[in-house]
């Protein structure tokens, strides 16, 4: 029995993929815990920028939203969001993108948008917002999401973002700049793309985890690498930052607020 | 001339809010301007074609109460919490109407802003690369590139009937001063033919600032007063966003029965946001 | 690491202004950069495309000692005062040498540079119209909106090999605050590969201000410190224009000679900024 | 003899122009004066905005360049230069933009950039700077100069901005917003374009000036409206207004600058 959960083992697995300085467009969830994870660990002088347009910022709790006040308060600066989507995100200034989404394919390709036709949804799904563009122009993508065979899919109902779109380099023949997801975190390890094809597979679990788990959690044929790396547990050091952290954000966000008069 | 720029929040409502016209209510997670979408509720209007980059609670509000014909927008869903779920209804069983679906991502939205503000006919932009958007929306289109050839998506410019926003403070000839975090909230009012700002307070003069964010008074159509008028989304400097009842509304509007009755007893059953507030506080 | 960004400023213009690089200084008469104009004179760099939409006299010294071949901009006159002698003369004799125009209006220059910051490769503007100068200049075409069929302006993105600013203040890891009359500079500092910008003072921290603005250290390359590196332009809060100056140049630049004499004692005959700015305290 | 100077009676003239309430783009020189006199006297709340991005801006003396220090401490705000002129001019937000040149055609069609061929001019010219996008999008424009037949010319050496083309209609049969030139402030009066062919004509005339005067200074066949009206002279307010706004901006122009240390 591990003395972590799913999701902190994701969240640490994620922030070690962050090096010191890089500059990272960070979404809300477990994303936006692994960002801040890595600044209050080893990557103090990380650059983390929200989509609303907060840049820089160091909240000391997580937001909610993604355009919680906590986030303008400790930024450094605050700009307009279409020069964060224009002067920053398209202009490829972004090192690090961070994706979710209810579908993922072998290539990297995500599903934010519905689940059935787009005209008659069984179920209709938030949408695209920034991440058609983060996939796209983000110099490279981290993708977190859990796997079950109904996430990890043959074949998505809808392409919100494009991952390695067919494969083979269908990706590099495009006007995409970014390099696309080089890393898939989900909850028995992480998938990385094939150098020639392009397709995820298996190169790491996270102890505990067994290659039967991440085939009976993925609704493709899940490739394996030759080897597959069995990544170092989460230090205490990373459980107590990730913990504190979010027993402050729990604190914060209970606390009642004080209605306008 | 200018003094009159300062009106009830139900006035300005009534005179430039009508039946089919195009309607942004913007301010990203940050001012958004409630009070203003309660009142749209409150007055019935109809047909409208709300456009928004997050429709946010506001627009799952105005949508389940039927004031909608048409959806303009890049995310739809609860931040943090999950789905807009009377969102999902008019769309997933068109209740309590169909609603249109315009939908593009926050890049293509924000540019097309930027393009309305600029009165160009279209944006361009390196997106919507490698999806099934441009498929699924007929209004995203591409161009190419006069010097390079290369092929570059575009949208059409949005240029709403009627902005509306919030903002902290405004002077009585309506200048507005704006700070925290904007979104798109410059693009869209000035991409607007109609501006109407609700403000948290009205000042003798703005506090003088070089390059702060002001909208000056001959952009701005009418100014109206309105404390607390971004709850439960929040004002930089005034109060702070509510999350637990973006947490709690995501009960309220699962259910169509108990997102009438709350829209009935909080909304339609207030007079006004003021009241709104009070009947909140008294609950609390 | 981020303090290797603070470096003196004639190894910032030694390392990254290379002979025949397109370089902007930017600044709309506020903020020139006129003490990185003089570095590049003493390196006796040539070859260079300029860029700025007003030359003023920065660019009027760097034509005059031969250090441009090419020059885009928009409006080339000694503000308030008349001509740019040293530009007219480039020209209308070739002296020193011939210099290209890549001519546009400022509306051209500008959307050009907000392209170049989004890394598209062209601009469109509702612009050039009815005039010669898009027959006058192959880089002026044209682009139909996919909507609409209109036709609008087009003109290539600018993305300046080095863009120079200068700024009121810098911190040490090279975060950037400015204030005042921004002109261009920040889209010319975002469409730039490399950004050098000198400063009045290098703080420990920057003044806080949510919505200030500020370049970040991830997009600065270099930062100098240099304290009245905009004279004779000015600095808002720190030292006004010297408009006297400006009507002054006027004789100085309107002879080959006077002007070559004036440069060899105040530029090339200055080891620094700070040298020239004493030797006109001496002769004041 | 006249108690005034030219340059005052066609500031005066230009000033009487401006309405109160009206967003005007000002350029420097004679209509800077103008604006600001129009502020001083019987328009308090013209919106003057300067192309530096000064937007309402009160200065107390009359700024050397466009983007004095001066324009931007009485400002209302001060924003980037690229909105000046895509979310004001180009957006038709200016109800008044005023212009002057080296050459004017009858159409009111302007030459700023060269004298002589463009690629080997004998006298090289600022250039368009924001005239053109003004001569376009401008509600309406006021140009304001120096009559010689070497000004005002039959034919343009080159077309920097657009008045009414080759006139009858001809502007408005183009993607141009703005009405045009609607009133060229000369220094023997005023001339206006008539309503037809659009052809600059005399309709009126300052005290003391002629016919024949207006003429004399004209580089093509004047056209002289059916009646040609006299201008009322300069009233005392207008003259020690204006008088008092040049003594405080050659007292503040002359006054020395202290070099930075």
């Amino acid at each position: 029995m591990n003395d972590w959960t799913r999701d902190e083992i994701m969240t640490v697995a994620a922030a070690r993929l962050l090096w010191d300085g890089c500059v990272c467009f960070v979404g809300i969830g477990l994303p936006s815990a692994a960002c801040n994870l890595a600044r209050l660990t080893h990557a103090p002088d990380i650059v983390l920028i929200y989509e609303s347009g907060t840049l820089g910022t160091r909240p000391d709790v997580l937001p909610l939203s993604i355009g919680d006040g906590e986030l303008a308060e400790t930024a450094a600066c605050v700009i307009p969001l279409p020069e964060v989507f224009a002067y920053l995100l398209q202009a490829g200034r972004v090192d690090v993108g961070f994706l979710g989404a209810a579908q993922l394919d072998r290539y990297g390709n995500l599903n934010s948008t519905v689940i059935g036709p787009y005209d008659a949804p069984s179920t209709r799904l938030p949408g695209a917002g920034g991440a058609t563009e983060i996939a796209a122009h983000a110099r490279r993508t981290f993708v977190m999401l859990k796997a079950t065979p109904r996430s990890l899919v043959a074949r998505l109902d809808f392409r919100t973002s494009a991952g390695f779109l067919d494969g083979h380099g269908a990706r590099a023949r495009t006007s995409m700049r970014g390099a696309g997801p080089q890393a898939v975190i989900t909850d028995f390890g992480l998938l990385t793309p094939a150098p020639d094809t392009d397709e995820l597979q298996l190169t790491a679990l996270y102890p505990g985890a067994t290659i039967d788990d991440a085939r009976a959690a993925t609704g493709w044929p899940l490739a394996v690498a030759a080897t597959v790396e069995t990544l170092e547990p989460p230090t205490a050091l990373e459980l107590d930052t990730l913990r504190a952290l979010q027993a402050r954000t729990r604190e914060a966000h209970r606390r009642a607020v004080r209605l306008p008069a | 001339m200018s003094t009159r720029k300062v009106v009830p929040l139900a006035e300005a409502i009534a005179t430039h809010v009508r039946d089919g016209l195009c309607v942004a209510l913007e301010g990203f997670t940050h001012l958004i301007p409630f009070a203003a979408g309660h009142e749209i509720i409150r007055q019935r209007r109809r047909d409208l074609h709300l456009v928004r980059m997050t429709p946010d609670l506001v627009y799952d509000q105005m949508i389940g109460m039927g004031c909608a014909r048409r959806l303009t927008f890049s995310w739809g869903g609860n931040p943090g919490v999950g789905s807009l779920h009377r969102l999902r209804d008019a769309v997933e069983h068109s209740w309590p109407r169909p609603l249109e679906l315009d939908e593009h991502t926050h890049a293509g939205v924000a540019a097309a802003y930027c393009a309305g503000a600029a009165r160009l006919p279209f944006a361009m932009l390196r997106g919507y690369l490698g999806t099934d958007l441009a498929d699924a929306n007929p209004r995203v289109r591409s161009v190419e590139c006069p010097f390079t050839g290369e092929r570059l998506a575009a949208v059409p410019a949005l240029n709403p009937d009627v902005t509306i926003l919030h903002a902290q403070r405004a002077d009585r000839s309506g200048n507005v001063a704006v700070h925290g975090i904007v979104g798109a909230q410059r693009e869209a009012a000035l991409a607007a033919q109609v501006l109407i700002v609700t403000v948290e307070e009205i000042v003798d003069e703005l506090p003088p600032a070089m390059n702060a964010i002001v909208l000056p008074h001959w952009i701005v159509t009418a100014v109206a007063h309105c404390p607390g008028g971004a709850y439960p989304s929040y004002v930089q400097d005034h109060y702070s966003r509510d999350n637990a009842f973006y947490q709690r509304w995501d009960a309220i509007a699962r259910d169509r029965e108990t997102f009438r009755t709350w829209m009935d007893a909080h909304v339609l059953g207030c007079r006004d946001h003021a009241a709104f507030l009070a009947r909140l506080r008294a609950a609390a």
